[in-house]
């Protein structure tokens, strides 16, 4: 199994290589005339307002949350469905049960209105 | 694979030791196994803008070389000596490393996919579970480079693209949630080797959702809403310039590829087909073949369709596709133990037809809550118009 | 060979440096990943432990891992609530100093 | 030293450096980036412990999730003026006491047991058996099919406590 995870890490480490390498050499052959308007942010030439990290919508978060939790669940499923072909009908049930408790949630914020965009 | 074996033997001879001749070969097999993906991509934004360009009625690039294949080469060098324009402001370890996360993590996707028989990378035993975590991962390189760019429309952007990803990723893990009950199996080789009919026989509704699922996780069009041109100018990547500009556009192209090669790993069979199980070098062949006819479709979706509103995109997602998905799950879960005991050929139509009711069901669901959209006709019946006979003045109303 | 000692040395090194976060830190959001390390360290000596019965008894040792699962979901139950908490406490107070919110002081 | 021992301290050291960027960063961005690191850290020590599941439902749930929700909370509560003011207490030194006095009790109780310095081999496990074993624990009565679903009540319990407290109540 370790050989596996090996792969892995040489193949993560490649990837952030490859990419890293090119923009590297790009960085070394490409000009570098920098000037305080070519700097400047990119706002559709007005002039930039504020500090660019303001506060956003909490809709946002509203779907972080509803997909951590159903992310979670999914997650903790798979062992079950790797063993599903050696488990009995009952078992299976108690399964459905742990989605069903769930889809309980689900049909709640549904109906109170967190999936809605506004 | 022959040439591993002889590579394997090479170093043995050399007196390199088990452990070290392991490490070498995984090191020239990923390193070989990225660049030549990376290479191919020149080859898929050439294709991609040609067939879109055809679509579209247009002739799409035909300067450079013959049919401009050509093309992307001529982009790739002059993208590649371009001023990097770093904008003041920026938050240089988060901007600098974005383009790099990103890029990586879709290239890692390659090294769980097996290519044959016997060239597999990585055999992972959780496989499917390291596909999802790689999304994963992007999402953080995206909002590492909305934040890094110091710019309001990358980072709304941003925060647009990773909603729309993890909301997708969703029905997808639950898709995935069903093959993996059909194989038994996590490791991506048993689900090939569990396919003697390809799953997207026995799931067609499964192979559907995945389908708009991984456009949707790919920010393609009709969801290619993070770069709306229209309202948030030009996406997350607005203020990279250069080849950094260029890692977020290679790594838009070859992830649909990466993710039609899923998709057949996962539905089509992978690498089988007739005579793969001997020659070794006909599986990649038909894997690409496969692969390649998924990705067509997905360009094809990607010229036709336009793009959705983000509460349109929101609504499908959570909407229809997860409790779709869902739904599926169950009944998946169900019939496969009540038809356990018949035959495979009954349990096979078992799936195929509760995969057609459930389809049918939801596509009339869908009919009933259609809304229709009012054409309006665009000015007025009254308007004054510049006309020689009908000037301003003579119209008692103008003005 | 790596020995158990080794995981129990740096879960205990973890967990303690997500102890001083927490004791330290004014922001709550900071004061949530802290908590995130420490659960993280406990997961880390569960495995080791888990690996370890594993190892001596010849059998798969099925309560270690439901046992580190069980954190991850206690884990991620934690983060959903208090960061929406925390959001709640934002707008009302518009701080998100842990010092700050005391409402029900008397 | 073997290859597993310098793989075991690269990870190791990687993974207290960003624990340790973590809590003395004063920008709550950047903190939340080492978190993540610290977490690919700890997910790749799962993965040397032999437990491929939990590496990778480690970066599943932790950093595509948690940590994507700790981003999504700093930005949303981002106070103009947090990164300038200190993030740090007074107490900083006594804490630093008190957790090296802890850490040393701590190792001092748990080094006279005798399977401290127990070695771990690698398993031989290769395929689906720990996977298999804990989905059949799962669902099993006999093992813990109670824990499962009752973990299924605690999520529920977080999702409509969450999602609550943080909506938008009254569209004044």
């Amino acid at each position: 199994m370790l050989n596996q995870w090996l792969y892995i890490g040489i193949f993560v480490v490649i990837s952030v290589f490859l990419p890293g390498v090119a923009i590297l050499l790009a960085r070394i052959l490409s000009p570098k005339k920098p000037n305080a308007i070519k700097n400047s942010v990119y706002e559709c030439g007005v002039e930039t307002f504020d500090k660019t990290w303001i506060q956003f919508r909490i809709q946002y978060y509203l779907y972080a949350l509803v997909f951590l939790i159903f992310d979670v669940e999914t997650v903790f499923l798979f062992p079950f469905a790797v063993a599903y072909n050696q488990v009995p009908l009952f078992m299976v049930m108690e399964a459905i049960i742990f989605i069903a408790i769930l889809m309980g949630g689900f049909l709640y914020i549904w109906r109170k209105g967190a999936l809605t965009w506004r | 694979m022959t040439i591993s074996k002889w590579l394997g033997g090479l170093l043995s001879n050399w007196g390199v030791n088990d452990s070290w001749s392991t490490f070498i070969l995984y090191l020239i097999g990923s390193a070989v196994l990225g660049t030549v993906a990376l290479l191919f991509t020149l080859l898929f934004i050439w294709a991609e803008r040609k067939i879109i360009g055809r679509l579209q009625d247009r002739y799409g690039p035909n300067r450079v070389g013959p049919w401009g294949i050509f093309q992307s080469v001529a982009d790739m060098v002059k993208i590649f000596i371009k001023e990097h324009i770093i904008p003041s402001g920026v938050d240089p370890g988060p901007y600098h490393l974005a383009p790099i996360i990103v890029v990586a993590s879709v290239l890692m996707v390659l090294a769980i996919v097996p290519l044959s028989t016997t060239l597999l990378g990585s055999d992972l035993n959780v496989a499917v579970l390291f596909l999802l975590a790689v999304g994963g991962l992007g999402e953080v390189g995206i909002i590492m480079a909305g934040w890094g760019s110091n710019n309001k429309y990358a980072l709304l952007s941003a925060f647009r693209a990773s909603a729309q990803m993890i909301s997708y990723e969703i029905p997808m893990a639950i898709v995935l949630l069903t093959i993996v009950i059909l194989s038994g199996s996590m490791s991506m080789n048993d689900i090939v080797l569990a396919q003697d009919i390809p799953f997207i026989i026995l799931l067609p509704l499964g192979a559907l959702i995945f389908f708009i699922a991984s456009i949707a996780e790919n920010g393609r069009a009709p969801f290619d809403l993070a770069e709306a041109e229209s309202e948030l100018v030009a996406g997350f990547n607005i203020e990279y310039s250069g080849l950094k500009f260029g890692m977020f556009y290679v790594a838009d192209f070859l992830r649909a590829f990466i993710s039609a090669v899923i998709f057949s790993t996962l539905f089509l069979g992978g690498w089988r087909g007739p005579g793969a199980e001997s020659i070794p070098a006909l599986g990649i062949v038909y894997l690409i073949i496969k692969s390649l006819l998924v990705w067509f479709l997905g360009v094809w979706i990607r010229g036709s369709l336009p793009r959705y509103r983000i509460d349109q995109m929101m609504k499908i997602n959570w909407k229809f596709l997860t409790p779709l998905a869902i739904l599926l799950l169950v009944v998946v879960m169900l019939a496969g133990k009540l038809v356990e005991s018949a035959g495979s050929t009954i349990q096979a139509f078992t799936l195929i037809g509760l995969n057609l009711i459930l389809l049918a069901i939801s596509m009339w669901i869908l009919r009933k809550n259609e809304t229709r959209v009012e054409i309006i006709e665009v000015g007025s019946r009254d308007r004054p118009v510049a006309r020689p006979d009908n000037i301003l003045t003579k119209n008692p109303r103008g003005g | 060979m790596v020995s158990l000692s080794w995981y129990l040395i740096l879960a205990a090194v973890i967990f303690l440096i997500g102890v001083y976060g927490v004791i330290v830190r004014k922001n709550s959001i900071a004061i949530l990943m802290s908590v995130e390390l420490m659960l993280n360290a406990v997961n880390i000596n569960i495995l080791a432990f888990w690996h370890y019965n594993t190892q001596l008894n010849g059998v798969i040792d099925v309560s270690g891992m439901v046992f580190a699962a069980i954190v991850i979901i206690a884990a991620a139950a934690e983060a959903a609530v208090g960061l929406a908490l925390i959001i709640s406490v934002f707008r009302r107070k518009n701080s998100v100093v842990a010092a700050e919110m005391n409402i029900l002081k008397g | 030293m073997s290859v597993q021992q310098v793989i075991f301290i690269s990870f190791a050291l990687l993974t207290v450096f960003s624990a340790i960027m973590v809590v003395s960063l004063r920008n709550l961005f950047h903190a939340a980036l080492w978190l993540v690191l610290a977490l690919l850290g700890i997910a790749s020590l799962f993965a040397l412990l032999g437990a491929s599941f939990f590496a990778a439902v480690q970066i599943l749930v932790y950093i595509g999730a948690i940590a994507i929700l700790l981003i999504f909370a700093v930005m949303l509560t981002r106070n103009i003026m947090s990164d300038e003011v200190t993030q740090t207490n007074r107490a900083w030194g006594l804490a630093v006491l008190l957790v090296s006095v802890i850490f040393f009790i701590i190792i001092g109780q748990i080094s006279s047991w005798s399977g401290f310095s127990q070695p771990l081999s690698e398993f031989t496990y290769t395929g689906q058996e720990t996977i298999l074993a804990l989905g059949k624990g799962f669902v099993s009565p006999s093992g813990f099919a109670l824990p499962f679903e009752t973990a299924s009540v605690l999520l529920l319990a977080a999702l409509l406590g969450g999602v609550y407290i943080a909506m938008d109540k009254g569209k004044e």
